[in-house]
């Protein structure tokens, strides 16, 4: 075990992925001689050389499309697009090739690609740079979907990627890549995709959050507990597709409610999908409608206010809990 | 004026031995057997979708597959039975896919648009105009990692020259030094919009200098100037190791897809073109240099009609692909992926540890809907309006 | 009242629309010489001439790009993406132009646009020409999306898009445009955005279906009734974007069982989003769980026979129906 | 080697009157003043987000405005303060949207990148590299099409030249015959990646080849030359309607952003340049030439100075936008929208007929949050790294 952050477990993982496969690279805008736009691919190019470690010019399609024909001739390219918000661009390259070829062509090619790029709010960056995309990828058949939010988890699940032979789609977020966490030493720890992870137990409502809204989940977790005495289970997805709905249903069923947090925007979201999901295969165990926290419905706003306004923080999720238990527990901890 | 049918070519290339000949003569027939028999097959409703045939660019494709490399990669488009077949993939497979069988290149999941054949490293065809385009940069890239001197071939339209995709894509060759021939077939339309009507340049040899490559405009219709030509390209980007764009200059004889009126396009020019038949003057070449004569046609004819009737028969005697298979293919399902499940909307999850219970699943899904076949087959015939 | 057939209803409203204003104008591929690849501006070009009706090339972003630029310097343009399916090389412009522009600048200027695309399934165009991305637009705040299933709505929508000052987000089914029905004659007839329609009373399940499955929820609804005695109420939103809830709402406070038709794809989907509002609202008057109809988690493959099982039918429906109405009501007709 | 200093300018272009040298000379200094502002307020979190300064482009911008009409339409990117100052947008406002306040350009809601006025026609920064070359093709189209004979500006980057976006968008201006002007600001990377390493061809001047358009280098560091040829390329748009490309050949002093450690450029280089700075060089014309002397300069300077303190000023007494404003603007609720749902999650559906129930629920979400801007204030100077 070591304490690095979420950017150096990413690092890690694809470094220790180059050595141990030479036919996975790296390319993106500004991977190599910049380091990284976010620092991820800090030390690569020293270590691996233009040949794997490549600059792009500025053309997300080509680049995606790219690490498709070089996937299916065999090789394992890591396509690094310097933000999802820039992903819109290479939607057809991700959808109608990266995701339909394997299946279009009846397996007789695979395109064993890993597309990382990071997202979310947070940061000022404005309605254009500032995307949560997790709800439109998660909609492709064709597609792995992860979410990390943990440094662990970024580092065993992008290795688990690169040697899976599906495209992935890897989100990350911006504002988890300085936080740090223990990672497990040694090569061969993967995580597998389709394994959620109970962050914390609890018996009465069951909150579900991805990449930084795991975090605020798990802050209103405690205070929920500390204040209201409410004991809450948080469960983090880590990947979307394929996702473990018996983890989530499980709880659901031992606590009879749920509540979700994401960053993206409300309509057809990832909680959209998942309340959907336990309410079909739960309804009989649920004694409140399960409850949604998103961002609000705009583009994101610069202003720092009114960013923070359009993204949700623990006390929404609070309130969000607090509404599906209504009447059940005493509010005030009482022992 | 490109609407003029080029005078050159013909002349300049010399007639090959009779073995080659033979090979090029009986290439381009079995292409066009095929396409013609493919669209009788789509009027009888056998073949569904959209169905694209390339009648009169036989020696665009032929003449360049005759030259490359076993170990080379084409890679081609939505209009692309002839890419297959000139690569020299079984018309069986090819005509199996188009009526959506178990036997077919892509066991009916792709269609027309969408063959497939690794062994003969034909890359596929694609639906999205441009999209080939980034493929191909990465097959070339995946040649050069490796160290092999394989070149790949990306077939494209001139209305997919206005593209994003080449843009970019011939950037990034160009930069990258990526072996790469990129063809375009001018075929003078993007479906209805006529190159005048769709690109600032109509010489499409010229957009090569935007990249700093070699850019060349050939006689797409002769198959010896595509040889000769294609060849010489193929050679120094193998050695060069940089991409170069050539341009075939071509003309497709039928409409865009089945359903194409041809409003946008003179008879007097299709006629002209005609004149020109990629098939019929090799012949009159062949013949009056002598290295072939009348009964090596009639039977290059003949064994084109021969394969194509047989390859009717192996798709029409071909299973439909298994219903309960429809979920198959989707993901390949291994170590690193937990379980997938097949269908989360059904009320008890069907799911299994590696996805065993997929297929019984599928195939419930599957047949309460497959009784609607029939139903969409009339519907189609009746509808008629296609892209 | 005249009887038409939907590519004409559509073609009509921008006749009428642009001879009433002379900032209206058509572009997209082969909308002019060719006259649409499905024949829906069919006379325009003959009409109203070059200026006015105007073949792009092949660029999908740039002519939404276009199209945006036009619109924010007044004009009002209605570009036609051939099919939804190749929207996705547009969908920068779409998102991060179109839909963010007026809110980006606060106001300081509209972008008063309509992107008319077809899609769906049913024609055996494979994995790549098939889509159904109603659920993946009905995300982005800043657009409005229209979905009509009949020649009259097409008609009035397409009227109110054109005249409206927000950028919509236009989705016509390639299935529907041959059918015929019955369209109000004059030049303003308009739709509002956000009315649903009751396209049949009923009182014991609440069906939602929204373009081509509109009518298979009609019919399903018709033989709900015929052989098992339930009586369906088919609601047709019309609009994702504003979404007419109320409308829904109301019906299932009466039936208290909801089934969402759509042939997009499960995760994240239409049904995915209504489902989960409906059940948000209208917990309590819920008997059973919302069902969904959707199309099969895959890309659509091209074999008739497997096309066919991925997208849902009467039966289906009927199924789902049956399954929300479970021991509610005798199966067959007792009167 | 596009990395040396060119040689040409300064001497080609001759010298304006007095009034117009005052006023590029007041321009240049003050967009330079603003930008190293800029940055200070960045240093102290006042202005958040990324922070892109075109310290050292100055010449390219002024020179272009300053020979623009009023009506005709600039169009920008993500690094786009100079832009709109040169087109005379004015600096409080700038600097107000940099501060994030009601009173910016686009009130907050848009930022460094998205800069904003409509009266000026600047038509907009865009924080998507390529993605204002199609907007531009658009305002240009309604030029035509209204038969104005106004010309629309078009800056971007070098690595935008690289972009899907600039072949469509090249390619639609010139078949189209839209009156546009594209100006590519060539300052010889994007971001960390040097033109060498991401485009083909570094003379980007060529890149007009392939659609048949005039294409021309110039020296983006010499305020003069770039006012003479850019009026050049204006006038000859704006009477034959064909779109130019004119690559100015410049540099950014700062980084890419505020966080950039510059590992991909020498010091030395940088210094090379800056021995070309356009402000200085241009005042070294003017006093030679005798139409300024050393009183103006230094009243330029005091003026600048003046006027982006005012700005700061301006800047940090205007209030933040209301946070029950987070809903305007996404929609314009008319006629032809039954209402708007502003937010369908809450139990009880606030919506009203035309939305008159909106600023209500929005300032009780907004509100909610509003209290964690500090928070993230503090988190950004802590995190450090950006994009
Ligand atoms: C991105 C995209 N846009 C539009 C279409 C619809 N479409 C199919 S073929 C075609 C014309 C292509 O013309 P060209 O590239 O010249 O090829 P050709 O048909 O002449 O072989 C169009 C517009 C598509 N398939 N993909
Ligand atoms: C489509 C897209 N890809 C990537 C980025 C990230 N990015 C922001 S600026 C930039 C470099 C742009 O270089 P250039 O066009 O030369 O402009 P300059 O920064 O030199 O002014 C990149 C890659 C982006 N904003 N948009
Ligand atoms: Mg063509
Ligand atoms: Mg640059």
């Amino acid at each position: 075990m070591s304490e690095i952050r979420m950017r150096e477990a990413l690092r890690d993982a694809m470094a220790e992925e180059m050595r141990r496969d030479p036919d996975v690279f790296v390319m993106g805008e500004d991977v190599g001689v910049f380091q990284g736009a976010f620092k991820v691919t800090e030390g690569l190019l020293d270590e691996f050389g233009e040949k794997r470690v490549r600059d792009t010019p500025i053309s997300e399609n080509t680049i995606v499309g790219t690490g498709v024909g070089a996937a299916m001739a065999g090789l394992r390219p890591v396509v690094e697009l310097m933000t999802v918000n820039f992903s819109l661009l290479a939607l057809d390259q991700i959808v109608n090739h990266a995701a339909a070829i394997p299946y279009m062509f009846n397996g007789n090619v695979r395109v064993p690609m890993v597309i990382r790029m990071p997202g979310g709010g947070g940061h000022q960056l404005g309605p254009t740079h500032s995307h949560s995309f997790e709800a439109l990828y998660l909609q492709v058949p064709g597609l792995l979907v992860a979410c990390p939010s943990t440094p662990a988890d970024a580092k065993a699940l992008l290795k688990a990627a690169i040697r899976d032979d599906n495209p992935v789609v890897f989100i990350e977020h911006e504002s988890l890549y300085g936080i740090k966490g223990e990672v497990p030493d040694g090569d061969d720890v993967i995580q597998r995709f389709g394994e959620a992870a109970i962050r914390c137990e609890g018996s009465d409502v069951t909150i579900v959050g991805i990449l930084k809204m795991a975090h605020v989940a798990e802050k209103a977790a405690a205070e929920l507990e500390d204040k209201h005495g409410i004991s809450a289970e948080v469960i983090d997805p880590r990947t979307l597709r394929p996702l473990d709905l018996d983890t989530i249903l499980e709880s659901v069923r031992k606590t009879n409610r749920a509540v979700i947090v994401e960053e993206g925007w409300p309509h057809g979201g990832v909680g959209a999908n998942l309340s959907t999901l336990i309410t079909e295969q739960a309804f009989d165990y649920l004694d409140a409608p399960v409850q949604r926290v998103t961002g609000a419905d705009v583009p994101m706003p610069y202003s720092r206010r009114m960013e923070q306004a359009a993204i949700p923080h623990e006390e929404n999720v609070i309130e969000a809990a607090l509404a599906t238990t209504e009447g059940a527990f005493p509010r005030e901890r009482q022992d | 004026m490109p609407r003029s049918v080029p005078r050159y070519g013909l002349c300049m290339a010399k007639v090959p031995d009779r073995q080659i000949c033979l090979e090029l003569l009986g290439r381009m027939c079995l292409i066009r057997r095929f396409e013609e028999e493919a669209g009788r097959q789509y009027q009888r409703a056998k073949a569904g979708g959209f169905l694209h045939l390339a009648i009169g660019e036989e020696a665009t494709f032929v003449g360049t597959t005759s030259v490359m490399r076993d170990d080379d990669y084409l890679i081609g488009t939505y209009r692309t039975h002839g890419h297959a077949l000139a690569r020299g993939t079984s018309p069986d497979a090819v005509m199996a896919e188009l009526f959506g069988r178990e036997t077919g290149t892509s066991g009916g999941r792709g269609g027309s648009m969408h063959i497939f054949d690794w062994k003969r490293r034909f890359m596929g065809g694609y639906g999205i105009v441009g999209g080939n385009l980034p493929l191909a940069a990465g097959l070339a890239l995946a040649s050069q990692y490796r160290e092999e001197d394989t070149v790949t071939v990306c077939m494209f339209g001139d209305g997919a020259s206005n593209t994003g995709n080449f843009g970019e894509t011939m950037n990034l060759a160009a930069l990258w030094d990526l072996p790469v021939v990129f063809l375009v077939e001018n075929n003078l339309y993007g479906m209805g919009t006529s190159i005048e009507r769709h690109s600032a340049v109509t010489d499409l040899s010229r957009k090569a200098e935007g990249y700093g490559i070699e850019g060349e405009r050939i006689d797409g219709m002769d198959v010896l100037e595509v040889r000769e030509r294609v060849s010489h390209h193929l050679e120094e980007v193998r050695s060069k190791g940089r991409p170069s764009l050539v341009e075939a200059f071509t003309y497709r004889y039928r409409g865009h897809s089945a359903a194409d009126p041809e409003v946008y396009r003179e008879k007097s020019e299709v006629e002209e073109w005609l004149a020109k038949d990629p098939i019929e003057s090799f012949i009159r070449r062949c013949l009056e240099d002598g290295v072939l004569n009348e009964d090596d046609v009639e039977a290059a004819r003949r064994e084109a009609d021969r394969s194509v009737e047989a390859a009717v028969r192996f798709a029409d005697e071909s299973p439909e692909p298994a219903l309960e298979s429809l979920y198959e293919e989707l993901y390949v399902v291994s170590e690193t992926m937990g379980w997938y499940a097949v269908d989360e909307r059904s009320p008890e999850p069907h799911r299994g540890e590696l996805g065993e219970d997929a297929p019984e699943v599928a195939k419930n899904l599957a047949e309460s809907g497959a009784s609607h076949a029939e139903e969409a087959r009339e519907r189609q015939s009746r509808e008629g309006v296609r892209e």
